[in-house]
């Protein structure tokens, strides 16, 4: 299983910048932003957290497809499914691999960004702590996503449709306890609720992804 | 006979001809398919006893 | 990272060896049966070779005792954990090299060696070849070479030979001989000989017939 | 007899049959009923002048575009452990109907908005929560009409069901702790009767009933369909294969 | 040529909602904004116009990598260039294609999602005229992008680097007509230019596409 | 819209009886010149059969011949729009059906009839399923039947036999002794034997040698 994970990453750093690519979109919406609403920095920092969140999403949710559609196309998700280790480790590696591939350079570089959009230094600290802590059931939920869709050709705008409402709890908590750690105001629930919904995904989910790629494999 | 709504007449009078518009679309779609379907099963049962 | 269960299924080694017994199967494609009553038994050393016209449900079959997708009825005695599936598509990927695609799949699969596998099916001078730069023929030869690091008694193959000269026919069929010396099992389904003995199955006498359907019911199948 | 035996195809079909028009000739009465009650007979209200005639459409919408998700997540459930097919095409079934529903809450809610709040949208909980209801349906539409093989679009369907339930009710309650909002309360709430006269709850009531038959009578109609397009399908294939 | 553009719409059709996915996507990147931004509609409306150009950028976006990918894949890509039309032609029914089943609809639902954002009433003209006139830029730049990519499997997020860039003087004069338009100012030089953009687009970038298909093809 | 140039070259009929002449061919894969020194020719009512083991460079050569690929050096007496060339990707649209398919690729080679392809590979039964409903073999003959509404003269096909049942493999030979009765030509590289006679062409001693590389602009082939 530990197998399944170190290829996924070797593939993604082979594949010219695995780590790279989700980052650079990341660091784009940030850029287009300023330039559909205009450059007040006054406006932008009042909608700095939430356009962090937003585009961290957008990032991640950018690079489902990936998850299992490479895998079904040649052959390799058949092969797996078949291999002796059970199904629900897979999709937990897979989701491992798309945060560490995604998640994760998004969770360390967002404070650069916030720098773009006249982030509150204050909540410079909260941004990195929600994310770190939301990014993970990003990558969970869209592994759900992904599964759901995999034998689907280019299912990637359906999937997209699948998984952002399911990604609503997470944006709403993220952004709220930025928002309101930045004000000086209690942020606890929030962060707390974040906690929560990464881990019952990530003890959830694999099962309901297992399932249905069994579904579509056959 | 259309009571008086007021100066409140063109929310009044829109929401309900929207409503009731989706509405009958949605009965006539589905009756539609129904009848068009039942058909297609028809002529397909009927080709098979035809057929023998 | 969410508790999974270990793998419970200790790897089969061909030290078990193991009878395959198919009996009264029956198999759908897109939710409509393809082939019904399929029956046979396969002994350990023995290969079977499935015939049948293009369209009959040789993959179908394959991929249902591979255990891909459920039977409509029927009983296959061996577990699809002591099954090796091999179809068209490979499970190669581009980017990484004919040697680290094996070793991941021998890895997979609780094997260490790949050095016989490179040599049984001559990748040794391409082993450190991206995959993408691979012809057809190449791909195909480490796409099968991976049966080999797969360590199972019960070998599931569909068209394994397309694509390759003669030479490589040679060597997939010397590779097949020494699998079933070893107290393994094949079963191929080909459209063309592969030029070595084994039983044959026709599978056209098996195809799913049209039942009666007066019931509503019965449009489920 | 048990309850199951309605899921048999051949006994929902005949069953159907016979309870349909009685169904029909049911929505059709109410629905006249309650409409003309409350579009012509009813007072206009203090604070609402007129607009509070469009509580007859908004709330039987609302009150359906849930529940027509609730009996979704039933239906699936109930395919997933009993495997009856009628049970997963009545939940493909009656999608586009509480999409229908939930749109017709949005833009009736949408207009009475402008008179009332000054704006037709606000980012209020409960309508910020039908917004995601109505993505919600749209992907389990779009996923269903994806996916070829019929037996497994039911089964994935399903799956997003369940768990779409339970993010639905997770972003209810994001929602509402995001942002406290304007939307009617206790003001007028219809769980405390006593606020709301009989007058105008009367009417309501019925344009309650009327709703729920009529989305009784569209899902049993569409079951119909769906399941004669499953018949169709089957038997154009035997023939392929003959 | 025509059979290609009908072939292709049919397609999008049969995919079930070619037409709708990009819309939903636009639907629901309209709709996160305020869950990351905040509820309050002064600050909504403000940012409108650039969320509004910005949701419809990425729903473009979203679906480039199906332009020529999946004719990759299958191979047809490989025979309509042996055939006897022109690859120019093939690059210009392609991004027709993609403007009929995303640019299009994106501008008719346009003043839909600006109620969402509590858009300035009298910016709705002017959006959907700005969009009229920039969509097909928009496609036709990423027809191009798809173009470049079209031989690197699930070159999605490398697509959106390469085009993003190119996205920006559209999307920089789209939402400063907008704005302007809504604030009673002269935006004729940012129309001006969108139609510019859009024309010098429409006429030599097909050239440019042919040929990295060509290249990528062999 | 932008302008774009007509269609310049008019569809060349088989009555434009037409040889491929090939002389000291060069082709690279990769960057890498994989062929060279190809001469062969191959005239009108005649079919080649390339051969070679895996990897030689078939698929290059096709390519190049195709016009997909430039050539390194050497001449190609026929252009590109004399050629039909037919891969391992059968350019078919899953979601639409048999006939949709292959009236597509008809309109997009200006031809009109496609009774006598569905007819001639036996597919008039499946003309009405979508393409993502068949299986390999069905796929296949799909996809040689588009190259009788390419209208052109000289078939290039890379391994046109993969997945073919004996049945099938008949009705491709027949096809193309229909087309060179027509006074088309052919040109096949596969593996094994086809059941018709043609002329063979062994690509072994065309492998391109390594050359001796002692300056810097040899590095750039
Ligand atoms: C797009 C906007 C709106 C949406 C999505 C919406 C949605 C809902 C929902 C979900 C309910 C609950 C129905 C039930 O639980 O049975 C409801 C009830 C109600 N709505 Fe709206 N609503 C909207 C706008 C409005 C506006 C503008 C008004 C009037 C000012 C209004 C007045 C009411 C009233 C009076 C009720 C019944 C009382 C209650 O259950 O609390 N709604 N609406
Ligand atoms: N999604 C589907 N819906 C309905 N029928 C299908 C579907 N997919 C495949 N089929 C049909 O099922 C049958 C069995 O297909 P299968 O791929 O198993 O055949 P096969 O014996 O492997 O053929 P080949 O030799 O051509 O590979 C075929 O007739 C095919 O047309
Ligand atoms: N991108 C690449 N870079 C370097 N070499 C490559 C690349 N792609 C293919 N090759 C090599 O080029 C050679 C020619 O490949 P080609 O596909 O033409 O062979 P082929 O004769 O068609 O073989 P087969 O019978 O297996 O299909 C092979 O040896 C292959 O390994
Ligand atoms: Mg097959
Ligand atoms: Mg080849």
């Amino acid at each position: 299983m530990i197998a399944l994970l170190i290829r996924d990453l070797a593939l993604a750093i082979r594949a010219g910048g695995g780590f790279g690519l989700g980052l650079a979109f990341f660091l784009i919406v940030v850029v287009l932003v300023p330039f559909g609403v205009g450059p007040e920095s006054a406006i932008l920092s009042r909608i700095a957290p939430g356009i962090l969140w937003v585009g961290a999403l957008l990032a991640c949710l950018l690079s489902l497809d990936r998850i299992f559609a490479l895998d079904f196309e040649d052959g390799s998700l058949d092969l797996l499914a078949t291999a002796p280790i059970p199904l629900e480790g897979v999709v937990a590696m897979k989701a491992a691999a798309h945060w560490v591939t995604t998640g994760l350079p998004l969770t360390l570089a967002a404070p650069g960004l916030g720098l773009l959009l006249s982030l509150d230094p204050a909540a410079y600290g909260w941004l990195v702590l929600s994310l770190a802590l939301g990014t993970p059931a990003l990558s969970m939920i869209g592994t759900f996503g992904a599964a759901l869709t995999v034998g689907l050709k280019r299912g990637g705008l359906l999937l997209s449709l699948l998984v952002l409402p399911l990604y609503v709890p997470t944006l709403i908590f993220g952004a709220e306890a930025v928002v309101r750690g930045a004000a000086g105001q209690s942020n606890a629930t929030p962060l707390l609720m974040l906690a929560g919904i990464t881990l019952a995904t990530l003890a959830l989910l694999p099962f309901a992804a297992a399932a249905a790629i069994r579904i579509n494999l056959r | 006979m259309i009571p008086d709504l007021g100066k409140y007449a063109g929310a009044v009078l829109s929401s309900y001809a929207i409503s009731l518009a989706l509405l009958a679309v949605l009965v006539v779609l589905s009756l539609w398919r129904a009848a068009r379907v039942r058909r297609q099963l028809e002529e397909v049962e009927s080709r098979r006893t035809s057929d023998g | 990272m969410p508790p999974f269960p270990l793998p419970a299924r200790p790897p089969i080694g061909y030290a078990k060896r193991m009878d395959l017994t198919v009996q009264d199967l029956a198999c759908a494609r897109g939710g409509l049966p393809v082939l019904e009553g399929v029956g046979f038994t396969l002994r350990p050393g023995r290969a079977l070779m499935l015939r049948g016209p293009n369209g009959i449900g040789k993959t179908t079959l394959l991929r249902t005792l591979a255990g891909l997708q459920p039977a409509l009825s029927g009983t296959i005695s061996a577990p699809p954990e002591a099954m090796a599936y091999a179809a068209h598509a490979d499970g190669l990927k581009p980017t990484l090299s004919v040697e680290e695609n094996l070793r991941f799949w021998a890895r997979v699969f609780g094997q260490r060696d790949i050095a016989r596998a490179l040599d049984e099916f001559n990748l040794a001078d391409l082993a450190h070849r991206p995959a993408q730069n691979l012809s057809a023929g190449q791909k195909r030869r480490l796409g099968l070479a991976r049966l080999l690091v797969t360590g199972r008694p019960i070998w599931v193959l569909d068209e394994p030979t397309v694509s390759l000269d003669t030479a490589s026919v040679a060597l997939f069929g010397a590779a097949v001989a020494h699998h079933l010396r070893m107290g393994g099992a094949a079963l191929i389904a080909t459209h063309i000989h592969l030029g070595f003995e084994a039983e044959e199955l026709d599978l056209t006498p098996f195809r799913a017939r049209p039942r009666a359907m007066d019931r509503f019911d019965e449009a489920f199948a | 007899m048990s309850l199951w035996e309605y899921a048999n195809p051949k006994k929902f079909m005949q069953t159907s049959q016979a309870v349909l028009p009685v169904i029909w000739g049911l929505t059709a009465l109410s629905m006249v009923v309650g409409l003309v009650w409350g579009f012509f007979l009813t007072p206009e209200a203090e604070n609402f002048g007129s607009t509070v005639k469009i509580i007859y459409l908004h709330v039987p919408a609302a009150m359906m575009a849930i529940n027509a998700w609730v009996m979704m997540l039933v239906a699936s459930l109930i395919w997933l452990i009993r495997r009856h097919h009628v049970s997963a095409l009545a939940a493909r079934a009656a999608a586009p109907v509480g999409l229908t529903m939930t749109v017709i809450a949005l833009v009736t809610g949408a207009i009475w908005g402008q008179p009332m709040w000054g704006t037709y949208w606000a980012w209020d909980p409960r309508l910020t929560s039908f917004l995601i209801l109505f993505l919600f349906y749209l992907g389990y539409i779009a996923l269903w009409e994806a996916i070829e093989n019929p037996d497994a679009a039911a089964d994935l369907t399903s799956v997003l069901c369940i768990v779409g339930s339970v993010f639905a009710l997770l972003s209810r309650y994001a929602v509402n702790f995001w942002n406290q909002g304007l939307h009617q309360g206790a003001t007028l709430s219809l769980d405390k009767q006593e606020n709301i006269a009989n007058v105008f709850w009367f009417p309501l009531l019925v344009c309650m009933g009327a709703f729920i038959l009529l989305f009784v009578a569209l899902v049993l109609e569409r079951t119909r369909t769906e399941i004669r397009a499953r018949r169709i399908k089957a038997l154009i294939a035997r023939e392929r294969m003959a």
